[in-house]
């Protein structure tokens, strides 16, 4: 059974420096609280994927120096603009990217998920996309004549991360409809989530609520964390703020406004 | 934008989602990716000009209009499986032969510019049938002879799996259409208040031109009432600072 | 969106002679109720993949002289004893039989979710399950070194059929933790359902429901058919009528008793 | 079954379910397939060993004691990702190997008898780390030289993927444990009441033997207390003749 707890930097402690950490995309319930926490403790050198696409939370971690490694499909701020500091690493030569796709993302980490060592996906043969990634292979397909395909290695990351709605008693999550969350998870050595409430019952007792969660025993821990996505929104519980999104693209737009982001909004909270 | 003599009843907005209303067609299922107000008011048009029957409408960034239920990946599945018939995308760059740069400027190891990424375009570009480019930006800065970074190549080798690929290009002064087989595109329609010579001087790729240049038809009047009415009021939950400040429909203005 | 309706031999005209039509374990929804209706109907030569197994069903549907090819992994009527109809059949040589393994059948099927021509697995390297598929194929993986590995060409249905416990006005299937039934849905060309009841509300404007649920588009029709899956279960809403499979156990011992049980529980029903 | 002359206080399924409940050890994740009482009663009390805490105990059949939600694939899923540390396999054969026969015997393409299949023998058998062979009836039509038809190989070339297979077999009358390196069992200990002479009897495969042979302990009275208590009350949901039989549970005896 996972660990359930208030303490999120407990909850976190599996997050080390150097590790894989795969996180999902901007509106399937980003751990925003966590990542402000992950800054604060100054983790170093993150293997970041984000499943399969990422905003704010990429950007932060970059712009906090916290990666070493992106792997993902696009970090943008949406209708906010693009996300400054993700921009300035890769024209500085800051951290290294390896640019992927959404749907080869996905296809990798359920290679983990299914045990196997690779995936093939169908498209990407004459992109650069593929070009510029040396570690997938194109085979020809034994079931074809002439048909190459791609074939994409398994990603299996050191820890998932990510917020959800609630939990139960037992450490079971519900994620409802994104079921990439649980994808994560099994693919994962290990899972923390944090949550906005845990409930006393038990989600599997419940064919309906069943339907959505993710089981207890793929989760390393619990954190209880309200707003934790926040100022990202978490699908149908609350909205994206949109005046903090504005807020932060025009101060993370230079380096020193970035600066004054975190000791704002980041840094700030280390006393709460 | 456009600069037109006549009086006109409709707006640019109206117009551009009436030419791609048009390329939807009868089709089964259109999915509109994120920050894409005019492809999705395109979608809900073609809807509403079939009674609201079909196509099956999913834009991605709504809770309303999105049918998915298998996470972020089932959109990817399910135009695996042949299920998504039309699908919209962009570019930093778009070149004469349909490749698309969603990446960078420059040297991709070393860029001047960085764009968000590739997204989902060097797969869905090969799967779906019909994909429409939409830029509404009608430059060489944007309209280029070849693409810094190929996110997703316009044609492939005959060996290649491949069902879909572009069938049009839709810019703020005209339409493309795109050979598949040359891998080129062919001047279509030049919208209302645009010339040869502007689209020729704005355009950094060579195309194929018809003997007599056609004007981009206006909008119906039938198709107005339908944007202006049951199209307006769906894109208020989705987009409601465009469908107030386009078709002046919803109280509160927020992003 | 799918045609609602009554009339199950309605919904079921898409599975023509000779099709392939995948149906799902014994446990998972089995569509009774439009079995019968189609050995009544005398379909014939299917080719049925049971997902990844078959008890009852696929039992009749043999018996009856509905199957030309069976590709499963097992068929069994637990602790009612062998499938009895299936064994004869196999020992007479009256069936052609795709033995598979579970995982196997699940991956085939997941390569047609995901558009691809084939799936890798695990194990099956040295058994006779392998070694008896020529459609299977051992490739050298080439993320190892001498790492051989089993790719299994994508199963693509015809027709998916299932049962559920419910469906909306707008025909989304609510079909809880059998997550299987969304992956034979999302492969087949085609699928049909049938529910015990449909329900005037939209699943897909609740959360909570709409985690659990299959959404129309990938239906061509719906019926309603009470008890659509007795005498099997229907999890978490009727149990599996013991008194009945020992009753079919007993009866279909035998080829004049299998045809017994076909007038009084199958024919006698056309009336109705 | 057991031929014991001296008092007992206990009964065979209790032995086999003690004898597994050794064998599980201290695990993660148990998993037990359909129609497999003495299994699940071993995983049950293998956990009311360790206070209720762990191993998860996953019966495939049951609603109560399963937690997957994934569907029917999750347990292999699961299995692949290195999460289920026991599971249960059987045969109509098992040979000296390790090989384990559910499909036919006889020729497979014209086969004297078929039972129900391989289900995911051909795929667990590899992934899961401590697969435990369990076959009540000890005889040299279940113990065969060499299976008809291998559903799962005991184990493989060096070069093959297998990061789990056989670690005993537990039959009626004695337990085997195997070497994957030699691919070979050895006679572990034998049941009460049971003898040597017997076990050689009734044994279609060579396999090695101890100097001494020991025999099986019985249970001892907390685990006997475990047994009739905890765990036969968690039985009752999933299988009630069984509970109502052995342990005299449970207020309705339905299947």
């Amino acid at each position: 059974m996972p660990k359930l707890t208030d303490t999120l930097d407990d909850a976190l402690s599996c997050i080390r420096d150097g590790c894989m950490l795969v996180v999902p995309r901007e509106v399937s319930g980003v751990p925003m609280a966590a990542t402000r926490a992950l800054i604060r403790r100054g983790v170093k050198m993150l293997h970041l994927v984000a499943l399969p696409t990422s905003s704010l939370q990429a950007d932060m971690l970059i712009g906090a120096g916290c990666v070493e490694t992106l792997e993902t499909s696009a970090v943008s701020l949406g209708e906010f603009g693009p996300a400054p500091r993700f921009s300035a690493a890769i024209v500085n030569g800051t951290i290294r990217m390896k640019d992927a796709t959404c749907p080869a993302l996905h296809a990798a980490l359920q290679a983990s998920e299914k045990g196997v060592p690779f995936m093939p996906l169908r498209g990407l043969i004459g992109s650069d996309v593929l070009n510029y990634r040396d570690d997938w292979k194109v085979v020809d397909s034994p079931f074809g004549s002439d048909d190459p395909i791609v074939l994409l290695p398994a990603i299996r990351p050191d820890v998932a991360l990510f917020h959800a709605p609630m939990a139960d008693r037992n450490g079971n999550v519900w994620i409802g409809r994104q079921r990439e969350l649980a994808t994560m998870a099994h693919a994962a050595d290990r899972t923390v989530v944090t949550v906005e409430t845990i409930e006393d019952r038990d989600f599997l007792d419940d064919p309906i609520m069943a339907a959505g969660t993710l089981p207890g025993f793929y989760i390393e821990a619990v954190a209880v964390t309200e707003r934790g996505a926040w100022p990202l929104p978490l699908p149908d519980f609350y909205p994206l703020d949109a005046a903090h999104m504005a807020e932060y693209a025009r101060m993370a737009a230079t380096p020193e406004g970035f600066a004054d982001y975190l000791d704002r909004y980041v840094h700030d909270k280390r006393a709460a | 934008m456009f600069m037109t003599s006549a009086p006109r009843d409709f707006r640019d907005e109206e117009l551009l989602a009436d030419i791609i209303a048009g390329l939807i067609g009868d089709s089964r299922h259109v999915a509109v990716g994120n920050a894409s107000p005019i492809p999705a008011t395109a979608a809900l048009l073609a809807r509403e000009r079939n009674g609201g029957a079909r196509p099956y409408v999913s834009l991605l960034q709504s809770r309303k209009h999105n049918f998915f239920t298998d996470g972020a990946r089932e959109l990817f599945d399910c135009a695996g499986q042949g299920r998504i018939d039309v699908f919209f995308l962009s570019g930093g760059q778009i070149d004469g032969q349909g490749n698309i740069n969603l990446v960078s400027i420059g040297d991709y190891e070393h860029p001047r510019v960085r764009f968000p990424g590739s997204f989902g375009s060097a797969y869905l570009y090969y799967v779906v049938p019909k994909v429409i480019l939409f830029r509404t930006e009608h430059s060489k800065r944007t309209l280029v002879p070849k693409v810094d970074f190929v996110s997703a190549p316009g044609g492939n080798e005959p060996n290649v799996f491949r069902e879909g690929g572009p069938i049009a290009l839709v810019t703020n002064r005209c339409v493309f259409s795109f050979d598949r087989r040359k891998k080129r595109f062919t001047l279509q329609s030049i919208h209302p208040g645009h010339t040869l010579d502007e689209v020729n001087d704005n355009t950094g790729f060579d195309f194929d031109r018809p003997a007599q240049v056609v004007e981009t038809p206006a909008p119906s009047r039938e198709t107005l009432a339908l944007l202006r009415g049951p199209v307006a009021q769906q894109l208020v939950e989705v987009y409601p600072q465009f469908a107030a400040q386009v078709f002046g429909v919803g109280a509160r203005v927020s992003a």
